[in-house]
């Protein structure tokens, strides 16, 4: 079996495994989900370690038809873009895992879910067919929507999870549509990303009907990702979830829309794109900056989570909107970089309410004494969180700045006072009022519960933001190549307009070098 | 260079590694943690050492690592060894070394040790990273890294309040200077496509222009981080509160080296500033000017013995601020940092006898709660003393020297009004020398005020020596001729004298104005501290001064003023942004949505009335619609 | 006056609407029902009248198999009116209205 | 083949039904139950008998009245699996279906006249079989009839069905008058005069609001909800599967049909229903506390999808429109036999009433989950394929003509109020906790394997739905050569003008 299919099959076969085991043996199905999710982390890091950067063409590919007459097939392989994804993704469903110990009751179907959705992102992220990706993303979906309602907590958790659920599948209702548009406009009869790369540069799709369909994509994938305004079930549902989960949402399932944009949406409607990317920018804007001020007034730690990674999107958003290849190499970066940080920003806060029984940050004070390990890591999540050099979050961020100076300075100087400054304002504050300062009275005789499984989920994460913040290179060499066929793209179609009544033969040209240098 | 070559990476290094090896191994092992981190710093002092002696007098040298290339932007981990960071750094790893090893005493039996030297070790890494770097982004980097490692250590005694405000505080307004300096970086990247400093500087020195109508901007916008980290007016405030971490952190970092940096800062990018049709000079001198000048009146009033030093601070760094904007292309900062130089000593030296006598009287910082402890601790006064006297400006001690040569370097400027600019400078030199007199006496001198103070001792060897180490550049310093290593980085700026009876009268003859009023203004700031001082029982210039006292003793309210304006600010726009999304975005618009359709199906539901005739109705109706609508069709 | 398909229909429709009228206005149920069938006679007479007119017999047959489907249907709907009354339930509209909204 | 071995399975069924009778009669009243599992039983023989036969690719019998046809078979084929689990779900634990004999046979007549409608040719064929089922409907939805819920329900059923039979019957003259045919095929072609073009018109319509009164479309929605919820399960499930199929199939019939003359009108009336549907089954379904009754208003929802996969006009769309209809048909049965077991067929299905039903069955739970699922369109279920081509086939023919647009925009609104009350579902079996006596269901066998059939086949036709698309192209496509003709008719037409 090739490696990427195991990375998809081994979390999905082990839900199946699960499903059939009795609910009373805890313990064989928690050992079952680690090993599965191990199995998956393991094969992502052999397969990113052997990932060539920079050789042309889609590598460890593996096609097979699934639903010939439309043309859907199953194809997965990787490119620099979502080498690190899944890396990321397979990590951080591994953490997920670990940490699920928490969970008491219904075990069984915990897990089942758990592992349905690690399984259905790495699919998505791995799917070079627009059908599966979408189809494994809807995967992926689902169960958080149960979860969170199942396992959820807070007495708004009815609400969140229904505004989660509707809210989510409006933006993927909204991206099916606008898949399905891609589809039928480019006429190549396939779903298949490579294929539809290949005709568009041939024969673009017409203008007039990209300036329709990217809006919907944008929109869409917008929602999925909580582009302003469209944010408010992420603060509100990362609340109510369970940690496992709102670790695997927050952190990878949330990238899908942003790799959806990357992969769909930009390369295959470079005019759309042209002229809806000035909104786009508008609105990564508001979402770090009005994320960050939202986030300095929240007192529930996950709130403010939930807001402060509505504000680091806008990172990522700032940077695709840029169309540079420091922009777009910057918000894969970002993509990935907060992956880890999200996971383990829940996964900590999850922590934290089972040492202090709330994650209201005013009910808690003074607990770095009582723990020192994970406070100590939740500084460093924080510092991460507000951009400090060291942390992957930095390297991206930084690389989004720059490539976004020339689009457009004002975005830039408002992103860099929201992740500088507001970002430290909110970060520092829940450090404040919840490791620093005396220990409050109630919490003197709390325990510190963290096992070795946990320990060992919260520094895996750190090492990877730490590791990726020292070295980028391991990150960059893959992404930049990937990330100037994205740009080059729209450029082309930029200097296309710029030419005008050219003709149509040149134009084809101009967009299949483009495009050349990706297949 | 290659043996040199391979020395300098373990000067990053090795504190790098002693960083990591506390953080995994050596939380809960005091021993190791010192030994290691003691151990790096040593290394590091050795290997600087090593790498200036090894390099020619006046050149320069670069080597880089790959770390970052994307597209237009290579951001390259480059040393530049040059004479301002060879010794920078010599500077930086010796006054850090000698603290080290203070702090092993000073930190024994706590309970964060460990983490304590964790991060002096980050410190260490990144200050050497600031004064290395041959690129500004790395320098941005180790700019941000010390941010985060002040912040640690400031916050190292995180339970009590006071502390914990304070680390969050120091760090969000190194911040606010940070954003500035981003994007004055930004600007520069965008305008030269480079970030490196040699090659930055070649492309402006071929082309002045480069950076149009930008240059002040850009200038101003590097200042800004400057004005952070230095903590200049208006973000000064942090640092006199940033003396709540332990006392050696206060010696190292917020007095001899990190917020040195913003200074340091300034002369690395003195090619930029100094561009033809920037103004950015003259107002940074300004800047520096009154940021002294304001310092230097509040410390008259502080009780605290290390906020005395911490405004002391301040007021120095103005100074070297307001030297490096009297300067100019053809008179450039030597003095600046030459001043930087012998504070760095002096003034750390003042914090460790700080922290002696902190340690003799059980964390006692209130001055008026001392007294007398001359006698009893003869080895921290003697020092201490030194240190005063230096700074106070007193020949031949090196503070003489180097504030002479600022007072020099202002007269000669080529500011619009310079001779106001020498007037402040010389008011600042008479109030160093009167609130220093002021501390040494009431400290050292007069009644025992308390019962403490009566029982204090003289601290341990491991507190002393390191102060008898540092005594010894903070006398004579002034005869090294580290001005000379500055100058030759600027080339032809320097000024050779032999001799240490040269160097006095080098000092008279060159710039005799400048120095006549330096020392008689630092004599009338000694002469009034002992009159009013000598044998006080209770400071007694409240009443004479008035409302100034209270002013400077409230520290011109600048705490409050920056709390009420970030309050109507800032915090409102967030409190805006909040309000707009619980009412408007979750509320108007995603409950709404939800609420109307919701309403729609009940309103709807209300033509199923369950009568068979209402729905044959509801059926002819449909059937008609339908027929209308397709008809018209 | 020749008696064209047009009075046909006119007649058709006018025994149409009264069937409706009465379906929506009549309180008991059985009249209701007579009225139906009142409906799907003149939809018969329609039918007739357009297979005469255009002399094609289909309408004609359809017309036989709607009289014979109404029969049945007739059955069928007086034996629930019948089970109704069982009940103890008056036939009428407002009677069988339990379930609603 | 010859005209009686054409209708071979119709007469079976038929034949089936009478001697089923037969044997009732004679059979002793405790072991009648017995009997729905040899229905059962005899249904899914014919259902396997249908694949034996080679079917010819497109012929006429009875003078036109009578038509195999791929589009024909396929239903028939769709109506006996539905009969088989309904005749399943019957024999189980509810009571008063299984006692009478009746209650199979009359399934199984009903069953035939589907079959028979699925092959009509002409409208008169349309209109018998139509009332054959209609009429069997009426005594079945009443078929409880000591509960008077069920009693109501069937009276409803009665007088609603009964108009709308008079307004098809007036339609079907109004287009006879306009044309002189009722043979589907001479329609095709026939020609209209200018003064006729208005009774066509109106005929249409009517016609279409006589067949949408079985798919339960807008405007002849209104009896969906009561009746749904006072009729027994099994037969609420056979409403929602095989009469809503009759509907279907016999829409794309005359719509098929009258393509030529109406383009525009079936354009308009298609969407202006659809919209309608949705919209007012999606958002009436909102506060609903009962299931059965939340099934009577997806139901009309579903209607709604239907027919965009008819509006867009395209022959993927119709493909689309018998693959949801598959799709919904599994779900329904499957919801139908959890809440005939879990409430009784013909109590009321509150749905608070499923608080805890994962602990009190979880086969059952599992199998609501899969089906509420399924019926929200999200994957890997066979919904959500079902939707997929529908917005597929929508948008392949929006262009961008705005009511396209307003159609996918509906469409997209109906299926995200569906998800908030199905997840309604979902949430009262996983996250309110059992009341107190909440015991566990017994399931007897016969229903386990009837759910895991219906549960493997919504996740079959969700992970590998080629097969079902095959067939339901190939059943769209073996009318299409007609609709090549009507291509050259209009080609034709064109060059003579």
């Amino acid at each position: 079996m090739d490696p990427l299919t195991i990375i998809i099959a081994a979390p999905l076969a082990a839900a199946g495994l699960v499903a059939v085991i009795p609910g009373n043996y805890r313990f064989l199905i928690r050992v079952i989900a680690l090993l599965a999710t191990l199995l998956s982390a393991a094969v992502a890091i052999w397969v990113f370690a052997e990932f060539e950067p920079g050789a042309s063409g889609l590598q460890f590919e593996t096609r097979s038809v699934w639903v010939k007459s439309l043309g859907i097939g199953y194809h997965v392989g990787l490119d620099g873009v979502n080498v690190g994804l899944v890396l990321m993704g397979a990590l951080v469903a591994f953490a997920a895992a670990c940490v699920s110990r928490e969970i008491a009751e219904r075990v069984k179907e915990y897990y089942v879910l758990l592992l349905l959705m690690a399984g259905g992102i790495l699919g998505a992220f791995l799917s070079w067919d627009m059908f599966g990706f979408y189809f494994f993303h809807e995967l992926a979906l689902v169960p958080t929507f149960l979860m969170i309602g199942i396992w959820g907590r807070g007495d708004d958790r009815v609400y969140a999870t229904y505004q989660i659920t509707l809210y989510l599948s409006f933006g993927a209702l909204l991206v099916l549509v606008g898949l399905i548009a891609v589809y039928v406009q480019c006429g190549a009869n396939t779903f298949d990303m490579v294929e539809l790369h290949r005709h568009v540069a041939q024969t673009p799709i017409p203008a007039a009907a990209q300036r329709w369909m990217f809006p919907l994509l944008m929109f869409g994938f917008g929602v999925l990702v909580s582009l302003w305004p469209f944010h408010s079930w992420a603060p509100t549902g990362y609340a109510a979830a369970p940690t496992g989960v709102a670790m695997l949402h927050a952190g990878v399932i949330k990238k899908f829309g942003l790799l959806g944009l990357i992969r769909v949406a930009l390369p295959l409607l470079p005019e759309g794109a042209r002229e809806w990317i000035p909104v786009m920018g508008v609105l990564a804007v508001g979402n770090l900056l009005y994320g960050g001020w939202v986030a300095m007034r929240q007192s529930d730690l996950n709130r403010l989570l939930g807001y402060s990674s509505v504000a680091h999107m806008g990172f990522a958003f700032l940077g695709l909107a840029s169309l540079t290849v420091l922009g777009v190499t910057g918000a894969v970066v970002v993509m990935i970089a907060h992956g880890f940080l999200a996971g383990l920003n829940f996964a900590l806060s999850g922590y934290l309410r089972r040492v202090a029984g709330t994650t209201q940050m005013d009910r808690m004070g003074g607990l770095l004494d009582k723990v020192p390990f994970i406070g100590a890591l939740l500084v460093m999540a924080m510092l991460a969180g507000c951009g400090v050099p060291g942390f992957a979050n930095f390297v991206g961020e930084l690389l989004v700045l720059f490539g976004a100076w020339e689009a457009n300075k004002t975005w830039v100087v408002v992103a860099a006072w929201a992740g500088l400054v507001v970002g430290a304002v909110y970060t520092l504050r829940a450090v404040r009022t919840i490791l620093h300062g005396p220990l409050r009275t109630e919490l003197a005789t709390v325990a510190d519960p963290a096992g070795a499984w946990h320990r060992s989920a919260y520094a895996l994460l750190v090492v990877a933001l730490l590791l990726f913040g020292v070295v980028p290179g391991l990150l960059i060499a893959r992404i930049e190549p990937d990330a100037k066929a994205v740009s080059g793209t729209i450029a082309t179609g930029i200097e296309m307009k710029a030419a005008g009544e050219v003709g149509s033969i040149v134009r084809g040209a101009v967009a299949a070098a483009g495009v050349g240098v990706r297949q | 260079m290659p043996a040199i070559e391979q020395l300098v990476w373990g000067i990053l290094l090795l504190p790098l590694i002693s960083a990591a090896g506390i953080t995994l191994f050596g939380l809960r092992r005091p021993r190791l943690a010192g030994v290691l981190s003691v151990g790096a710093a040593a290394g590091v002092a050795v290997l600087s050492l090593l790498v200036f002696t090894g390099t020619p007098f006046g050149e320069w040298w670069e080597c880089s690592a790959e770390w970052l290339s994307v597209g237009e932007l290579n951001v390259p981990v480059a040393l530049r060894f040059d004479p301002l960071s060879l010794t920078m750094g010599l500077i930086v790893a010796w006054v850090s070394f000698v603290i080290h090893v203070y702090s092993l005493g000073y930190m024994r039996g706590d309970r964060g040790f460990g983490r304590y030297f964790a991060g002096l070790s980050l410190f260490l890494f990144s200050m050497l990273l600031i004064v290395l770097a041959g690129n500004l982004l790395v320098l941005f980097i180790g700019w941000e890294l010390v941010g985060v490692s002040s912040y640690l250590l400031i916050g190292f005694w995180y339970q009590r309040p006071a502390a914990a405000d304070a680390s969050k505080k120091a760090f969000l307004l190194n911040r606010l200077g940070d954003f500035g300096f981003l994007v004055g970086l930004l600007l520069v990247w965008s305008k030269t496509g480079t970030v490196d400093i040699s090659e930055l500087e070649c492309k402006l020195a071929l082309d002045p222009g480069l950076l149009g109508s930008l240059a002040t901007a850009a200038g101003l916008l590097i200042f800004c981080g400057v004005l952070g980290k230095s903590a200049q007016f208006p973000l000064h405030v942090w640092l006199p509160d940033a003396m709540e971490g332990p006392t050696p952190v206060s010696a190292l970092i917020h007095a001899a080296t990190m917020v040195a940096a913003g200074v340091y800062l300034l002369c690395r990018v003195f090619f930029l500033l100094a561009l033809p049709g920037s103004a950015a000079l003259e107002l940074i001198a300004w800047v520096g000017a009154f940021t002294a000048l304001l310092a230097a009146v509040i410390a008259t009033q502080q009780d605290d013995i290390k906020r005395i030093l911490a405004y002391s601070t301040l007021s120095q760094l103005g100074y070297m601020v307001m030297a490096v904007g009297a300067s100019s292309v053809s008179q450039p900062p030597v003095a600046a940092m030459y001043h930087l130089s012998t504070h760095a000593c002096f003034k750390a030296l003042l914090f460790l006898g700080a922290g002696s006598v902190i340690c003799a009287v059980h964390h006692e910082q209130n001055i008026w709660r001392m007294g007398a402890l001359g006698k009893k601790m003869p080895v921290t006064f003697v020092t201490f003393l030194i240190a005063a006297l230096a700074l106070a400006g007193v020949p031949p001690l090196s503070g003489f020297f180097s504030k002479e040569s600022i007072l020099a370097s202002v007269l000669e400027s080529n500011v619009a009004a310079r001779h106001a600019l020498f007037a402040v400078a010389v008011a600042v030199a008479a109030l160093t020398g009167f609130y220093m007199t002021r501390l040494v006496a009431v400290t050292f001198f007069g009644p025992e005020r308390t019962q403490i103070a009566g029982q204090a001792r003289e601290s341990g060897m491991i507190l002393t020596i390191p102060l008898l180490i540092l005594a010894v550049p903070s006398a004579f310093a002034g005869f090294w001729g580290i001005d000379s290593a500055y100058a030759s980085q600027f080339k032809g700026a320097a000024v050779e004298h032999a001799g240490v009876f040269g160097r006095i009268a080098a000092a008279f003859t060159h710039s005799p104005v400048a120095t006549l009023w330096g020392l008689g203004a630092a004599i009338v700031g000694i002469v009034t501290g002992l009159a009013v001082y000598w044998n006080a029982a209770t400071d007694r210039l409240p009443e004479k001064l008035g409302l100034v006292a209270g002013w400077a003793r409230n520290r011109f309210y600048f705490d409050e003023l920056y709390a009420a304006l970030n309050e109507a600010t800032h915090e409102f726009l967030s409190r805006l942004a909040d309000g707009v999304d619980r009412w408007v975005i979750s509320g108007i618009m995603v409950r709404g949505v939800h609420g109307s359709i919701e309403l729609a199906g009940r309103l709807l539901r209300l033509t199923q009335t369950g009568n068979i005739q209402i729905h044959a109705v509801l059926l002819g109706a449909g059937i008609a619609i339908l027929l209308l609508i397709v008809l018209r069709h | 006056m020749t008696v064209g398909l047009n009075h046909y229909l006119a007649v058709s429709g006018l025994l149409f609407c009264i069937g409706l009228a009465g379906v929506l206005f009549r309180r008991n149920l059985l009249v209701v029902y007579m009225c139906i069938e009142m409906m799907l006679a003149a939809a018969s007479l329609a039918l007739v009248a357009f297979s005469r007119f255009r002399g094609d017999l289909d309408g004609q047959v359809l017309a036989l198999l709607v009289i014979s489907v109404a029969a049945a249907e007739v059955a069928v709907g007086l034996a629930l009116i019948v089970a109704v009354c069982r009940r103890g339930l008056k036939p009428t509209a407002d009677e069988l209205a339990g379930m609603k909204l | 083949m010859s005209g009686f071995s054409a209708i071979g399975l119709e007469l079976a069924v038929v034949v089936g039904a009478l001697a089923i009778l037969m044997i009732g009669v004679c059979v002793s009243s405790e072991r009648r139950s017995f009997l729905s599992y040899v229905a059962a039983l005899f249904v899914g023989l014919v259902l396997l008998s249908s694949f034996l036969v080679s079917w010819p690719e497109k012929q006429a019998f009875f003078e036109g009245t009578y038509l195999v046809d791929g589009l024909a078979l396929f239903f028939k084929r769709l109506f006996l699996v539905a009969a088989g689990f309904v005749l399943v779900m019957a024999s189980g634990s509810s009571r008063e279906t299984a006692i009478g004999v009746e209650f199979p046979v009359l399934v199984l007549i009903a069953l035939a006249g589907m079959m028979f409608a699925a092959s009509a040719g002409g409208f008169i064929l349309l209109f018998v079989a139509l009332e054959l089922v209609t009429v069997t409907f009426y005594v079945l939805v009443a078929f409880a009839r000591n509960t008077r819920r069920s009693l109501e329900a069937g009276v409803k059923f009665l007088i609603i069905g009964a108009v709308t039979s008079a307004f098809l019957v007036l339609g079907m003259a109004f287009v006879y008058g306009a044309t002189g045919t009722m043979n589907f095929d001479e329609l095709r072609v026939a020609p209209i005069d200018v003064g006729n073009k208005q009774l066509f018109d109106i005929g249409l319509v009517l016609v279409f609001v006589g067949v949408g009164f079985k798919l339960a479309a807008v405007p002849s929605q209104i009896w969906a909800p009561d009746v749904y919820e006072g009729a027994p399960a099994p037969v609420g499930a056979f409403l929602a599967s095989g009469s809503k199929a009759v509907g279907l199939v016999l829409i794309v019939r005359v719509m098929n049909s009258t393509m030529l003359q109406g383009e525009t009108l079936w354009a308009v009336l298609l969407a202006v229903s659809a919209v309608a549907s949705i919209l007012y089954g999606a958002l009436c379904a909102i506060p609903q506390k009962d299931l059965k009754r939340l099934l009577g208003y997806s139901s009309i929802v579903t209607a709604g999808y239907l027919l965009i996969g008819l509006a867009s006009g395209s022959e993927a769309g119709i493909g689309a429109s018998l693959y949801y209809m598959t799709a919904y048909t599994f779900a329904a049965l499957a919801v139908f036999t959890v809440v005939s077991i879990v409430f009784g067929a013909s109590e009321p299905a509150e749905i608070v009433g499923l608080a805890g039903l994962y602990k009190r069955s979880p086969l059952l739970a599992v199998a609501l989950t899969l089906s509420m699922i399924s019926l929200a369109g999200i994957p890997p279920l066979a919904g959500f394929f079902g939707k997929f081509l529908l917005v597929k086939s929508a948008v392949g023919s929006a262009g961008l003509k705005t009511g396209l647009v307003v159609l996918i925009g509906v469409m997209v609104v109906g299926i995200l109020i569906s998800i908030y009350y199905y997840f309604g579902v979902i949430r009262a079996v996983y996250w309110v906790a059992p009341s107190k006596d909440g015991k566990s269901i017994i399931v007897t066998r016969s229903e386990r394997v009837a759910l895991i059939m219906l549960m493997v086949g919504l996740v079959w036709l969700g992970l590998f739905p080629g097969r079902l698309i095959r067939a339901s192209s190939g059943a769209v496509g073996s009318i299409a050569p007609s609709r090549q003709a009507i291509a050259e008719v209009v080609k034709h037409d064109g060059e003579r003008r």
